[in-house]
């Protein structure tokens, strides 16, 4: 029985087709259906899960062949899903977050008129990220891929009568679209050297092919990567996202498909493993992006753009896990899961603090609020002490790893991740203290109050696992149980003892929060951002230009060659068509002009006519 | 021989420039008569080369469409005269373009 | 002629006797019946009373064509089959000044039907309120007292159905004409009747009598030049015999540039009746000016009998030199395609557009004749003189349509032929602005239509020759010239009539008759084209 | 069978042609009878599907009669896979076609009688040409469709509709000449090497030299470039599709355009292989530009009509590419390309086909805000969208990756510079999407009512083929494999194998049992 592993994708995308095509009466109970429908997606794979622990560590792998997607000539592509301890965890962290976020926005979203339609795509996204990490092939990967960004894009521009929100959407597909060139550029690559595109074959025959093809595919697919998981040089568009309501930002841009980049590295292994440039473009990538999302993270006032920022400062310590190697991989993974849990929990927190202050982002508007709203700031709370890497939290654990593990790798890059988590204890010390700590600097209609129980609970039970997270590292435990996928992690041996790392790494976090507190928390903060800022706090506020860079180097000249073209058609190749044509006119206008009506003149034509014709013949032959 | 036949292409070659030059339809029509008969000289002489007859014998027939030609001709140039009054071939040019 | 009559010196006083020629009086009956009706007819001109001659001649030209028709049917069941170095079937009669061969019999039974719709046409006394369409009494000056006169006692000039039959036999016989002398005679026998016919438009007589007088010019000036050729080619052969000259071609036994002057020379008298470019000026003002019947008539029947001719001057007497005059002949046909389709872009009369297009088909006839092909070693293939004549009859189908149609598209002044006149005729009148569509679409060659199968056959003539750019020219001529044939159709169905727009004459029954014929007859040979096709194939080669 | 298919409409449309006109009844009563035909037709293609040998491919439900034996014409039907997808392609596209045109406002006192029986004469030849194995008899039928899309554009049309219709008509015209010239041709060829014969199985026993079958080549591809259309040979479309009522655009941009893609497998390919060789660096490139070009044009355009014109240039640049790739899986994506461009684009056209008719203006800017008082219509236009910028799980999907895939295995920059068309595939859509469905209502918007029941009806198999064939997509390829298959080896290139092999899976990989 343990081989319907299609009955994971099969209920969110049941909900989300039913609920997309029922009409009006289902408005009362739909958010019901998909909410049972991601449940049971979670019993299911826990189901699974179980089963699949009662296995041997060789056997931990269940290959669900649905159908032939399609074939043609030397190109098979198998409708394949895998569920393997890699898989595993994705499944329970997106059916189990999945379901908490389902609880949450029933609450969140109970007045919207559309309730119905967010819970629908709600359910498609988690139908199609699950699709995305049990695909057996890389292009049922893709069609997940692909499938989640249509999810992201119409979350994100769920309040569509916003034009920011459409904007945001959109943007967010395109960039995406740019990663996904890579992405299949990289499937053509598979196809074309391997004859196949399924992940099991390409990552197993990747080691016979020449380094050249390792490298090109690891950077295609690095290339989609940085397009998902918002590195850079495509990470302008999650900042934009946070126009989708929060619950999306939670599940969508926090804990699961922003992670998705990281999962595809280390889902290719074989790739990586194959290509020592490939691995040090995803480290680059990964550290660059860390200290950008740091960077932003400090500037923002607006409290999911923080939070954004933060994302995708964590995302870049997974990349850089992930590119470390068969080292980094289960600590890439590990950290994706806590960081699902602990970033989850905060985006669902400041959503609830919306909640209570009218839609309000911005944090110099807030103030105080632990009081206003204790549960919210218990667990937020939690949140932030697991992600600053408070020891015993989740956060301590998994990003303690990564930093141990960079610094095996290379000096440097073990700084900076280091610096990396003083900033993140920065930046999120400041957004504690400007949200529920300090001077109120509420608005005069707002009232803050606690979110009603629909959504503290899955506060609490995500922020319960936020403290909990660590648990998985016990005894080695998550190494252990990726190993199949990932290959054997070995240990290396560090200059000095862990301990040590773990005792400096906390004492800069411990810098960070003081820095944090006493420019934040123990001074009054402005209601208003200032003005007069460094030009480091601009740029940061800027978003270090990455539009403004995407807008003079990519849009404007697309946009304009655009229009050109579209001009040049017209204006140019139509009118070059048709100007032919105008042209044949105004001769045969002149041509008519020959027929003057006077007799002799045609008499005259006669007469030059025979003797050129006279003349042509005898030219010829003589 | 050939001064016969140089004869004929002369003649031949002022009719055809007097239908060139000339406005009256009259003399116009003339000009082809002219050439008809540069024709007949060609034929004849010819025919007195080859040493049958069928040049003579054409250049009667040559004749007598020219006579046939002339009926119709004058009827068509006389009526247009009778309504424009003029037999000016320039006149006559509504039809053009 | 040269056994006509004995080569001796006449003035010898010892005669012999002058044989008769032999005449084949079956295999020429045809052509001795459409004489028998034109001559009867100027008896009938000259004898019946008024009132019941318009029936009388119109009874009698329509027996003589349709009686040419049936004839010619039996004359091609008779032909004898030649075998040799010219497949074909046929034989010469009148002591080898006539020859009644497959392609000329042919082209007779094509004739006679296109006499027959001209006929028909030219009866119609419907359109004109009782009266005919040509001119009551030609001798009045136009507008005068004398006119509006004879208008209102119903005078008619009844001579034009001999006039008709005359110009009948001269293409008949210019079709069939084996010696050059003959030729000229049929020439001149087609020509001088359709100078007059074109002089005798009710309406508009003074651009009728201009057309008339500039044709009576410009032919006598062209025949003039097609008889100096022969001439010429008489002094190169010392014959007229088709067959001699061409004996004499291929023996090289006279002067070349006799022989080539020659050649160029009568190309000229043959292709100014074709209406080829520069020899086409005439056309467009002919065909506007005259009598709409008559141009029905002349463009469908002039061009098939000149085109005929053309080809058995070029290929039977000057076959020998063909690799001298094709390249011409390739220039002339192309610069007809391009000038004669261009300047009909720029019209905005229906009959002068529909010269300039036949103009244009001259072109593409001329495609198929330079490609100068006589059919593969034992092959029973497309040639150029089979596809000519497929052409030929569906161009002329469509053209006495097209023109039938024109007759009847009037408004106070008489036919309406500005274009923006038609405009909505396909709203009012969908099946007789449906049929023009029909002759318009096979003008341009769009398929399931016989224009289509006749540009194929022509095209694919050229190219057997190995004239392929002259196709690649073609097709593009064929285009443009789309574009006015597609244009008409625009206006009739797509544009709104203006106001006042014209009405449709009812025409007489034999009129509307000649439309569907046309119609269904051009939808016919593009659908099944293969009874046809076999038709003009098993004509074979000229016959010498 | 074939004949008693195409038959079907021309005779239907000539039903509808005789019934009485007039009042709103005799026009009902036209639309019905003209959809019913349709759905026979319909009917009748699903038999043929059903009667087809998937396994054996090759030409079935041949039919060999002599037409006009001089030219060496035959009357010869026969379909093969490629051939049966697009014949089922359009007898799905025209029932709904004309359910959905049902209500189009027809300029003057137009007859809705001869606009429906113009659309059934264009489906009865659409079906003839896709089914006919003579090139005579192909090129009869290909040249007269001209003729009812002429009347449809030109007499049913919206602004600038005369124009456009002579546009189209000479564009396609030249391109259809320059083909005769080489029909002739062939037939010289053909003539010369014996009995003339234009079968489809006798061209292809010809050996023709060099130079000529090149010279025939450029002629055939000449007017398939027109009508699929290639770039820079486009520029008829934008105008006509501008101009043409959403049923016709779709009738001849899903349909008959197809014909120029369809030729070029049937014709270039099988009977000139190895001048479609020899040509195809060029016209890949071209395809390629198609793409670009196309999309960038598209991104640039105001009205909606234009847009969607421009994204087919360069979706059929993605489906030359395929053709002119020769692999397998390139051809045969480019035919299953077709077939869901056909679907996509028809749903795109009819979709926006109401909003312009509700609104009155076709100019992306007049629109504003529209999803939030018509959900179901922006819903639809969504999809559509999606569709044509081949989001995975919609049909398109699948055939353009086999397409880009066959492609990049010949030749890697102009697979790379062909995929950057996905890019901009994202970018026409949403923008247009975004301009027009997204933000505030816009006062003006506020006409542009929800889609209706019929509407829906219309659309929505559309919509669901779309997707069903997303995920699907096999059963049709079956029919179509064998039959690319033979082209590609036909043109005897062949498959480049992968560069590095792998070990086939065996069936232990298949663990956790069944």
């Amino acid at each position: 029985m343990f081989d319907y592993v299609w009955l994971l994708v099969a209920f969110p995308a049941a909900g989300a087709a039913l609920l997309l095509t029922w009409g009006k009466e289902s408005d009362r109970f739909g958010h019901l259906i998909a909410t049972v429908a991601s449940a049971l997606s979670f019993v299911w794979g826990l189901v699974l899960f179980i089963g699949l622990l009662g296995r041997d560590g060789d056997d931990r792998s269940i290959t669900d062949s649905l159908f032939t997607w399609f074939s043609s000539g030397a190109f098979h592509v198998e409708m394949s899903l895998v569920f393997d301890p890699l898989s595993a965890l994705f499944v329970l962290l997106i059916t189990g977050v999945g379901t908490l976020i389902h609880v949450y926005s029933i609450g969140y979203m109970e007045h919207d008129e559309r309730r119905r339609r967010f819970f629908a795509f709600l359910n498609l996204f988690i139908a199609a990220m699950l699709t995305l990490v049990l695909a057996g092939d890389y292009l049922v990967l893709f069609l997940g891929w692909e499938g989640v960004g249509l999810a992201s894009y119409l979350l994100i521009g769920f309040w569509q009568h916003k034009p920011s929100a459409a904007a945001a959407a959109k943007k967010a597909f395109v960039v995406n679209r740019v990663g996904d060139l890579g992405m299949a550029l990289a499937l053509m690559l598979m196809f074309a050297q391997f004859g196949t595109t399924s992940i099991q074959l390409v990552n197993d025959s990747v080691g016979s092919a020449s380094a050249g093809v390792a490298t090109a595919l690891g950077l295609l697919l690095l290339l989609g990567a940085c397009g998902k998981s918002a590195q850079v040089p495509l990470q302008s568009w999650l900042l934009d996202a946070m126009e989708g309501p929060t619950p999306v930002s939670a599940l969508i841009h926090a804990a699961t498909m922003v992670t998705a980049g990281v999962y595809l590295v280390v889902r290719s292994s074989g790739v990586y493993d194959a290509s020592e440039v490939a691995r040090t473009a995803v480290v680059v990538v990964g550290l660059v992006t860390l200290l950008v999302g740091a960077y932003i993270g400090c500037a923002k006032d607006d409290i999911k753009k923080a939070l954004a920022g933060s994302t995708m400062s964590q995302i870049g310590y997974m990349m850089l896990a992930a590119g470390l190697g068969p080292y980094g991989y289960a600590f890439a993974i590990f950290h994706l899961i806590t960081h699902g849990f602990f970033k989850a929990n905060m985006f669902l927190g400041a959503g609830s603090v919306m909640h209570g202050m009218n839609d309000d982002v911005d944090m110099r508007h807030y103030g105080a609020l632990r009081k206003a709203m204790p549960v919210t700031f218990a667990t937020f709370g939690l949140g932030y002490l697991a992600i600053i890497g408070f020891p015993g939290f989740s956060g301590f654990f998994s990003k303690d790893k990564i930093i141990e593990a960079a610094l095996g790798e290379n000096l440097w890059v073990g700084l900076a991740a280091l610096l990396g988590a003083g900033v993140t204890a920065f930046y999120m010390t400041r957004l504690m203290a400007m949200t529920f700590f300090g001077e109120k600097r509420w608005r005069d209609e707002v009232h803050p109050h606690e979110s009603p129980r629909v959504m503290t609970i899955p506060l609490i039970v995500l922020a319960a696992a936020s403290v909990l997270g660590g648990l998985l590292l016990l005894g080695d435990w998550i190494t252990d149980w990726l190993e199949p996928v990932v290959g054997h992690t070995e240990h290396h041996e560090l200059a000095v003892p862990p301990i040590v790392i773990s005792l400096i790494v906390t004492a800069v976090v411990a810098v960070g929060v003081a820095v944090g507190w006493f420019t934040y928390g123990a001074r009054a903060v402005d209601d208003t951002a200032p003005t007069k800022v460094s030009p480091f706090t601009r740029a940061g506020r800027a978003d270090l230009y990455g539009d403004a860079i995407n807008d003079v180097v990519v849009v404007r000249p697309t946009m304009a060659l655009a229009r050109g073209l579209e001009w040049f058609d017209r204006r140019g190749l139509d009118a070059f068509a048709v100007g032919v044509g105008s042209r044949l006119g105004e001769l045969a206008q002149g041509l008519r002009r020959s027929q003057t009506g006077y007799v002799r003149t045609y008499a005259l034509g006669i007469f030059i006519g025979a003797l050129v014709l006279t003349l042509a013949l005898m030219a010829v032959t003589f | 021989m050939n001064e016969y036949l140089a004869l004929s292409m002369i003649l031949f070659t002022i009719g055809a420039v007097g239908v060139l030059v000339r406005r009256n339809a009259i003399i116009v029509f003339m000009c082809v008569e002219l050439m008809l008969n540069a024709t007949n000289l060609a034929l004849v002489s010819f025919s007195r080369q080859h040493g049958n007859l069928d040049g003579q014998l054409a250049a009667f027939f040559v004749m007598v469409v020219a006579a046939a030609e002339v009926v119709v001709g004058l009827a068509i140039i006389v009526s247009i005269h009778r309504a424009r009054r003029s037999v000016s071939v320039d006149d006559a040019h509504l039809l053009n373009l | 002629m040269s056994s006509l009559l004995p080569s001796v010196d006449l003035l010898s006083v010892d005669r012999p006797p002058i044989p008769a020629p032999e005449l084949d009086y079956l295999l020429l009956s045809p052509l001795l019946v459409v004489a028998a009706a034109a001559l009867i007819g100027v008896l009938v001109e000259a004898f019946c009373p008024r009132g019941p001659r318009f029936v009388v001649q119109t009874a009698l030209a329509g027996v003589g064509a349709l009686a040419a028709l049936v004839l010619s049917v039996v004359v091609y069941t008779e032909l004898d089959v030649v075998e040799g170095a010219v497949r074909g079937i046929g034989e010469t009669t009148g002591d080898g000044s006539v020859v009644i061969d497959g392609p000329g019999v042919i082209t007779w039974m094509m004739l006679a039907v296109f006499g027959l719709l001209g006929i028909a046409l030219f009866a119609d006394r419907k359109l004109e309120g009782g009266l005919s369409s040509f001119t009551g009494r030609a001798a009045d000056a136009p507008g005068s007292a004398d006119e509006a006169e004879a208008q209102r006692r119903g005078v008619e000039h009844t001579e034009v159905f001999p006039l008709a039959m005359f110009a009948l036999l001269g293409m008949m016989l210019f079709a069939t004409s084996n010696d050059l002398l003959t030729m000229f005679v049929a020439l001149e026998i087609l020509s001088l009747p359709l100078y007059l016919l074109c002089g005798l438009a009710r309406r508009r007589r003074l651009l009728s009598q201009e057309a008339a007088m500039k044709y009576f010019l410009l032919g006598a000036f062209s025949s003039v030049f097609f008889l100096y050729g022969a001439a010429l080619a008489y002094g190169y052969a010392g014959t007229f015999s088709l067959a001699g000259i061409e004996a004499a071609v291929v023996g090289r036994s006279g002067d070349d540039a006799l022989l080539l002057a020659a050649v160029a020379l009568m190309a000229v008298g043959l292709l100014f009746k074709i209406g080829a470019v520069p020899f086409h000026a005439w056309t467009p003002d002919v065909y506007q000016g005259a009598p709409t019947p008559v141009t029905a008539f002349m463009s469908a029947g002039t061009k098939a009998a000149a085109f005929i001719a053309l080809m058995r001057v070029l290929f039977v007497s000057f076959g020998g030199v063909a690799w001298d005059w094709r390249p011409a002949l390739w220039v002339v046909a192309a610069i007809t395609m391009v000038v004669g389709s261009l300047i009909a872009i720029a019209q905005s009369d229906v009959k002068r557009m529909l010269a300039y297009s036949s103009v244009a088909h001259a072109g593409f006839l001329l495609v198929g004749v330079s490609g100068a092909f006589g059919g593969n070693e034992g092959g029973n293939d497309i040639t150029s003189v089979s596809s000519v004549l497929f052409y030929l009859t569906v161009y002329g189908l469509a053209s006495i349509g097209a023109f039938a149609v024109v007759m009847l598209v009037r408004d106070a002044g008489g036919e309406a032929t500005h274009v923006s006149r038609w405009a909505g005729l396909g709203r009012d009148q969908p099946l007789l602005a449906g049929s023009f569509a029909i002759f318009m679409l096979s003008f341009a060659g769009i398929p399931l239509t016989g224009g289509f199968i006749g540009k194929w056959g022509v095209f694919a003539a050229a190219w057997s020759g190995g004239y392929w750019p002259l196709v690649v020219i073609g097709v593009v001529t064929s285009a443009i010239a789309a574009f006015f044939y597609v244009r008409m159709i625009v206006v009739m169905f797509f544009t709104d009539a203006e106001e006042g727009g014209p009405t449709v004459a009812v025409g007489g029954v034999a009129t509307t008759v000649v439309i569907v014929l046309a119609a269904v007859g051009t939808v016919a040979l593009g659908v099944l084209p293969g009874p046809a096709l076999d038709l003009v194939q098993h004509a074979g080669a000229f016959v010498r | 069978m074939l004949t008693l298919l195409a038959a079907t409409p021309l005779v239907g449309a000539l039903l509808v042609t005789l019934l009485p006109r007039g009042d709103a009844a005799a026009q009902r009563r036209a639309k019905y009878v003209a959809f019913a035909v349709s759905i026979v037709a319909l009917g009748l293609s699903l038999g043929l599907l059903a009667g087809y040998d998937v396994e054996s491919g090759g030409y079935q439900f041949t039919v060999q009669e002599d037409w006009i034996g001089q030219l060496g014409a035959h009357y010869a039907l026969g379909v093969n896979g490629i051939g049966l997808t697009l014949i089922l392609l359009t007898s799905i596209l025209t029932p709904i076609v004309i359910l959905a045109s049902f209500n189009d406002v027809l300029p003057g006192r137009r007859s809705a009688n001869s606009y429906f029986a113009w659309m059934l004469v264009l489906e009865g030849l659409a079906l003839g040409v896709f089914a006919a194995t003579d090139v005579f008899l192909f090129y009869v039928l290909f040249e007269a469709t001209l003729v009812p899309i002429y009347f449809l554009i030109g007499s049913y049309g919206g602004e600038g509709r005369q124009r456009a219709a002579v546009k189209f008509f000479i564009y396609n015209l030249l391109g259809g000449l320059l083909m005769l010239a080489s029909v002739v041709g062939l037939y010289v060829v053909s003539r010369d090497a014996g009995e003339p014969s234009y079968l489809l199985s006798d061209l292809m026993a010809l050996d023709i030299d060099g130079t000529t079958e090149k010279l025939l080549f450029v002629g055939f591809f000449a007017a398939f470039a027109i009508k699929a259309p290639l770039w820079p040979l486009h520029t008829w479309l934008p105008d006509a599709a501008k101009s043409a009522t959403p049923g016709t655009s779709v009738l001849m941009v899903s349909v008959i355009d197809k014909v120029g893609t369809f030729g070029m497998i049937r014709w270039c390919l099988e009977i000139f292989p190895n001048a479609s060789e020899w040509a195809s660096p060029v016209v890949m490139v071209l395809a390629v530009i198609s793409i670009v070009y196309g999309a960038l044009a598209a991104i640039g355009s105001d009205d909606i009509r234009r847009l969607i014109a421009y994204t087919s240039v360069s979706h059929f640049g993605f489906i030359i590419l395929g053709i002119f790739a020769f692999t397998t899986t390139s051809t045969a994506g480019s035919v299953l390309y077709m077939f869901n461009h056909g679907l996509s684009t028809a749903a795109l056209f009819l979709v926006t086909g109401v909003m312009i008719a509700r609104r009155g203006s076709a100019s992306i800017g007049a629109f504003g805000g529209v999803q939030k008082i018509a959900p179901v219509l922006s819903g639809v236009l969504l999809v559509a969208g999606l569709s044509s910028l081949s989001l995975p799980g919609l049909a398109p999907f699948v055939s353009e990756f086999m397409v880009l895939a066959g492609t990049f295995t010949r030749s890697i920059p102009l697979a790379t510079i062909a995929t950057l068309g996905i890019v901009l595939a994202a970018l026409y859509i949403l923008i247009m999407y975004q301009r027009t469905m997204t933000g505030p209502l816009q006062p003006q918007s506020a006409v542009v009512t929800d889609l209706d029941a019929r509407e829906v009806g219309a659309l929505a198999p559309t919509l669901v083929l779309i997707i069903g064939l997303g995920f699907f997509p096999q059963p049709l390829l079956d029919v179509i494999n064998p039959a690319a298959d033979r082209v590609v080896e036909r043109v005897g290139v062949g498959d480049p194998p992968p560069e590095t092999g792998v070990a086939p899976p065996s069936d232990d990989d298949h663990e956790g049992g069944h």
